[in-house]
């Protein structure tokens, strides 16, 4: 067991240092720090989409034949932890890391070549089109249909929770294509044209006012067939491999950024003549927390060096979601007690990195609110924390 | 030793549900938050009408005579139809310190249109370096001739923003953190030199920065007895917390009945939600968190106008501990255990979430008020 | 709604601070504070019962024609109250509140004439036969059988848990009589003689080096049928009626108790120059404790006010036992806490009041670890905490 | 970067679970625990000759210079065993300290022996005032004519008990708190003045109370630099704790493991126990906090030798603050979920239960470690 880079990690280190020293500008990093979202408006993630691409280094594990990067897992590692340190945007997943590696493993020469570069130039934002009003943890249960009419599907149904379909001109979606056999069989993989015909997007606010997710509407979209990723009922085998692809994780960088931030707002926080960092009350509530992110860390190292060893990760990778899900919670839960009677405070224009003046003085204390509201989807996004529990718990009983 | 409701206080809460449950559905107050001062007008002169404004004040005062169990019991009510209305500011903070610090004069002057709804007024007792305590204070009032001069800045005012009239608190003697020398000062919204800075809270009410700079106000500007007003200030915090306490207990009351509803009627994996018992632990816990809290509710209504001010602190600071910390865990589990739509702005669930995460951030915190608590003598 | 105690009221509680003035010996008092077990040894429970029914308080809840002293609800709290702040021994339920109460409403004028007078005057020390090795919370599913054998029972089975029984000489059982039906419908309660040929007491002893608990057996042992309370297949009726009868409850006075206890610890402890009394770390820990039982106490009250106006106490009983348990559970280890280094140590001897002079001078810290230990038992018995969450669930469901 | 275990750590890896399975069992243990020192002296013999006694120490000191990797190895084995030969004291605690502060001399005189199994040591560093810090030192060595003479008491002395010899934490100058001051003498057990209070542990290790009362020792008795023990003794002590986090996981494992066995067989309401939500979530949460404390555990090895001490004692004191909350969770919830038979003395759950309370009782509970850490300046 070692700690130790080896010279071509440190010198990768070195180049990702570089790079964020002068592409990542005072203007994307302030953005960054007052988005209360899960991901930046999509303004902030097209301008970093952009400096990532012109480094070619926007889609990190797609193969180089297709303009990715090949990272290594201790690649990926050092990249995250030196841009969730410099405060950078994350890259909006839903495009790069969700449709594409889908796209490259089942779709057809004619879909890679048309869809990949328009992801990496950013001519084409995705959304995701998963989950259903009656489907929530149960997603096999999703009943949008797509039904054959000449080359084409019909499809007619809607989904819910749909991140940036207000900003996406393309979702990939989750359709019934039979109702035969096993739910999870009759299910087929579609790429859509939001601008098609019969769709319709309506906002749905999050209750800090954020408007993040959408339900989209299908009201007998005409979707060709030729847009189908795989075969007619692959489309649960496309989910599953998107999810075992997106094992492993590397969270704890940005959980750790948000420690010492949290540091910093004690030390900026006045209590009488003190301040809240001289309370050692405070200190350890925050060292309760960093210990665990400490925890994850090593967590995520070892994840990572298993994955590189071929191992499967296992239980681990439940694990890894609820620890970065309940820790953010944490966090976002201490922010709040920090900001004291103004946790109460609600700030209802968006973004906040474009208002103008402050009516607390200290513009970080309008984040906090909205945070920790939206926060709470945390546990309940990818897989609820009862379903992750679940799993684990199915692995150490053996069963 | 009894702890069952008289005829009038269960009568007052009947009309009160029935209040809420008639002319304060989610819908309702959708549409009373869309109006220009962000609650209704109408519905205040409403709660005039039905003595809910002159409740807690003595008969001599033009109130009702009601104690702070007739004020739980209001505001346990109110707590499930989630007001917007400034009946807090104006009734259990500014209001209740005129009763107990205010002369006749000043009685009639303010308390009188108070009660009858045509006065709005807050209380401004705290201030950025104290955080939830009210006995930090650097704002100054000083003599100048026969008039007060107040400089300073006030934080946070619960509906300081639409108050005709302001109470703050200002230093007339001694360093910011002493107990002695802080005074309480009625200042009309509209003095010169008086400047707000309007904010929203999370839970649908307002409140503001206030900045006072060189406002003069008259002799008769002074409640209660100068230099010792902090006294008179926690009386009345505390007292309006055991209140808020109680309105928190009727959030968790509904958001526990609200989720029970929820996993009975939602399926997954072809059950209803209510079948796993993961999930009816979770329920469980939030039926035992909101019964703690009710609990220290009644205890701090007992004792919120208890002689003696540590029993009065210890009831009050452990009630308001309990609320902070169950209000948190009732807050969030209501929401996990809805999943997707417990996150978004369409289903009451989350209003009350935020509402109840508003009420610990109010009147001292969970933190600050186990502190205060831990520093007290030891009981019995 | 009020908190005052009537002028009757008023008095009682002077009765009961004179007599616990002039009972409670130290030697008592001490025995309690070094006692780490549920119940007080054998020796220090005679004499405290001895004192009680000198009093007429030892059955507090009989009719008074049984030699009962029919407190009211309020009447309970002020003993239990008073008690708990003294010191008191609590006393050992079996005989008095659990076999008696079933006796005065199911059994015969025989068994009420032989029995009940034999319980105040010590003659008599009862323990329970409820739990078996294959049933821990279903137990319904009991197989210790009762097999006629002309005018006499033959029981065969074991029963385990059972507290006291090296001191008892009588015990009540739950028995299977019949197979038939559902398995509730099959038991009966039946009161048999210790001294009975067949019958062997296995000592359990606890992680702690407690002996409290016990395994019997009954090598088809000859009970007679007479000695059967109710009717054969009554005893599930009357192990429920046990249970409702033990509803409400007031544990809230002894925590208090224990939080004084930590309180005085920590003006005790040293660190340093100082104590850990003066540091708001340890004062805030405690302080939380404390006010949650501050809160149980309310509960408490609310649900004896409720049971004196005729109404059913709900799901508050179960919530009852979860605060409690769980509570005590938490004090014993902020009382590890507090022992620090000392955490570890462990007095093999027993009883400790019996124990003449202390490594470690304090003779408190003996008793710390072993209650820590043993209180990991409070979670368990009298329904683990899972069912009583599962009945308030049930509940909080409608269902 | 790399987590996996080199090819020799994986031999000393499987030798010492071998040594577990077929000399450790549960049975054989309690068979160990009734010998007169209340652990085997052939035991202790078999770890010498396997080389455990030498582990940790560098070669040219007659150790196979293993790394605190190589002890996690071997102590996560060992943990699973719960044994309770005295391998804390004498090789980690005062086996270290000789290695790190002893000359050529010392370490002839009693390192030499200690490997090879034929002396028992123990680490007085520790007093009642000071609870888990080593820094609070009222024991006095003063310089009588060219000896040393202590006077003063230490407080829950590992091992103490049974050591032939007693590495001692006293104070050559300055006030009970100061860091500087501090020196560590080796003080025969057999010394004129010293006794020993012993007392056994509840997860059958023992302990004693020391008193020095004008012990007279030579000069030669001073380990390391006079007044700068304090260095040396934290280093010590720090290894150590990292080490025996190490073990804290492996008795959380095979906590995990035996209560995922008994969850599958006992069957309850028909059903078995591991059919139940709440039971699985349960024991999924062990399995958590087993493996966040595993992480810090592999961490507080890798850094344990570190040259700088705020990166050292960071990783220590944050496993130790995982290991103590987990090990606490990991106990208490095993005894839980076997139900009755989980409290009594019979199985094993009860056992592992206890060292793990134990465990964070030494070396700096989580408090204190919490404690500690929150003091460090910020990391990155």
């Amino acid at each position: 067991m070692d700690l130790q880079f080896s010279a071509e990690e440190r010198a990768f280190q070195q180049d990702v240092r570089e790079f964020l020293a002068s592409e990542l500008t005072p203007e994307l990093k302030r953005a960054v720090s007052l988005t209360p979202t899960v991901f930046v408006e999509k303004d902030i993630a097209d301008e970093w989409h952009a400096r990532l691409n012109r480094r070619g280094w926007l889609a990190p594990l797609w193969p180089r034949q297709y303009g990715g990067a090949e990272w290594t897992p201790v690649q990926q590692f050092i990249y995250e932890s030196e841009a969730a340190r410099a405060g950078a945007p994350t890259t909006i997943p839903m495009g790069v890391r969700m449709v594409a590696p889908v796209i490259i493993r089942f779709g057809n020469e004619a879909q890679k070549a048309y869809y990949l570069p328009r992801i990496l130039s950013g001519e084409d934002t995705w959304c995701q089109g998963y989950s259903e009003p009656g489907s929530g943890s149960d997603l096999a249960s999703l009943k949008t249909r797509a039904e054959p009419d000449g080359e084409d599907y019909r499809v007619t149904g809607t989904k819910l929770w749909t991140t940036h379909a207000h900003y996406a001109n393309r979702i990939f979606c989750l359709v019934r294509t039979s109702s035969e056999g096993r739910p999870q069989a009759g299910i087929s993989f579609l790429l859509i044209d939001m601008d098609s015909p019969g769709i319709s997007v309506t906002p749905i606010r999050s209750l800090s006012g954020d408007h993040e997710v959408n339900q989209v509407f299908f009201d007998s979209v005409r979707v060709p067939q030729a847009n189908r990723v795989g075969d007619e009922g692959q489309g649960w085998t496309c989910a599953k491999f998107l999810l075992e692809h997106e094992r492993g994780g590397v969270f704890s960088h940005r959980l750790m950024a948000m420690v010492q931030e949290l540091r910093r707002l004690m030390v900026d926080t006045p209590e009488g003549e003190s301040a809240l960092i001289e309370d050692p009350r405070w200190r350890e509530r925050l060292a309760a927390l960093e210990v665990r992110v400490l925890s994850l860390e090593v967590t995520e190292m070892r994840v990572l060096s298993r994955l590189r060893a071929g191992d499967p990760p296992g239980a681990e990778s439940s694990m890894l979601k609820i620890e970065w899900s309940e820790l953010q919670q944490a966090l976002t839960e201490l922010a709040m007690d920090i900001a004291g009677p103004y946790a109460q405070f609600f700030e209802p224009g968006r973004p906040l990195y474009a208002l103008a003046g402050h009516t607390l003085g200290d513009e970080r204390l309008a984040r906090i609110p909205p945070d920790y509201l939206n926060t709470r989807a945390a546990t309940i996004f990818a897989g609820t924390n009862e379903i992750q529990r679940n799993i684990i718990a199915r692995m150490v009983l053996g069963a | 030793m009894d702890f069952s409701l008289t005829e009038e206080q269960r009568l007052l809460q009947e009309s009160v549900q029935r209040f809420v449950q008639d002319s304060y559905s989610f819908e309702q107050r959708r549409a009373i938050m869309a109006q220009p001062d962000g609650f209704s007008r109408d519905t205040w002169a409403q709660f005039a009408e039905m003595g809910w404004l002159a409740l807690p004040f003595d008969e001599a005062d033009g109130g009702l005579g009601g104690g702070p169990v007739d004020t739980l019991v209001m505001l346990e009510a109110l707590g499930e139809g989630l007001v917007v209305e400034p009946l807090m500011a104006t009734v259990l903070l500014a209001g209740r310190a005129l009763a107990c610090g205010g002369d006749d004069a000043q009685k009639a002057e303010w308390l009188t249109p108070l009660l009858e709804g045509r006065l709005l007024a807050a209380l401004a007792a705290h201030e950025r370096r104290g955080r939830h305590a009210p006995g930090w204070v650097e704002t100054r009032a000083a003599r100048v001739g026969e008039h007060w001069r107040l400089d300073g800045e006030k934080s946070a005012v619960l509906h300081g923003d639409c108050a005709d009239l302001v109470l703050v608190s200002a230093r007339t003697a001694g360093s910011p953190e002493e107990p002695k020398g802080i005074s309480l000062f009625a200042v009309p919204a509209d003095s010169d030199g008086l400047s707000r800075q309007r904010w929203q809270t999370i839970d649908g009410l307002s409140a503001c920065e206030l900045t006072l700079a060189a406002v003069k106000l008259p002799p008769e500007a002074l409640v209660g007895e100068q230099d010792a007003g902090l006294g008179l200030i926690e009386a009345v915090l505390d007292e309006a917390a055991a209140a808020q306490c109680a309105e928190a207990v009727g959030a968790m009351v509904a958001l526990t009945r609200i989720t029970a509803d929820y996993l009975r009627q939602r399926k997954q994996f072809g059950q209803p939600l209510a079948a796993f018992q993961v999930l009816q632990h979770r329920l469980a816990d939030m039926f035992m968190d909101t019964e703690r809290s009710r609990s220290l509710a009644v205890m701090a209504a007992l004792q919120a106008r208890a002689g003696d001010v540590v029993t009065r602190q210890r009831a009050v600071s452990a009630a308001k501990v309990q609320a902070g910390r169950s209000g948190r865990f009732v807050g969030q589990q209501a929401v996990q255990l809805h999943g997707g739509i417990g996150i978004s702005d369409e289903l009451s669930v989350g209003h009350y979430f935020k509402r109840l995460t508003a009420l610990d951030a109010r009147l001292g915190s969970a933190d600050w008020h186990l502190a205060r608590f831990a520093a007290q003598p030891a009981s019995g």
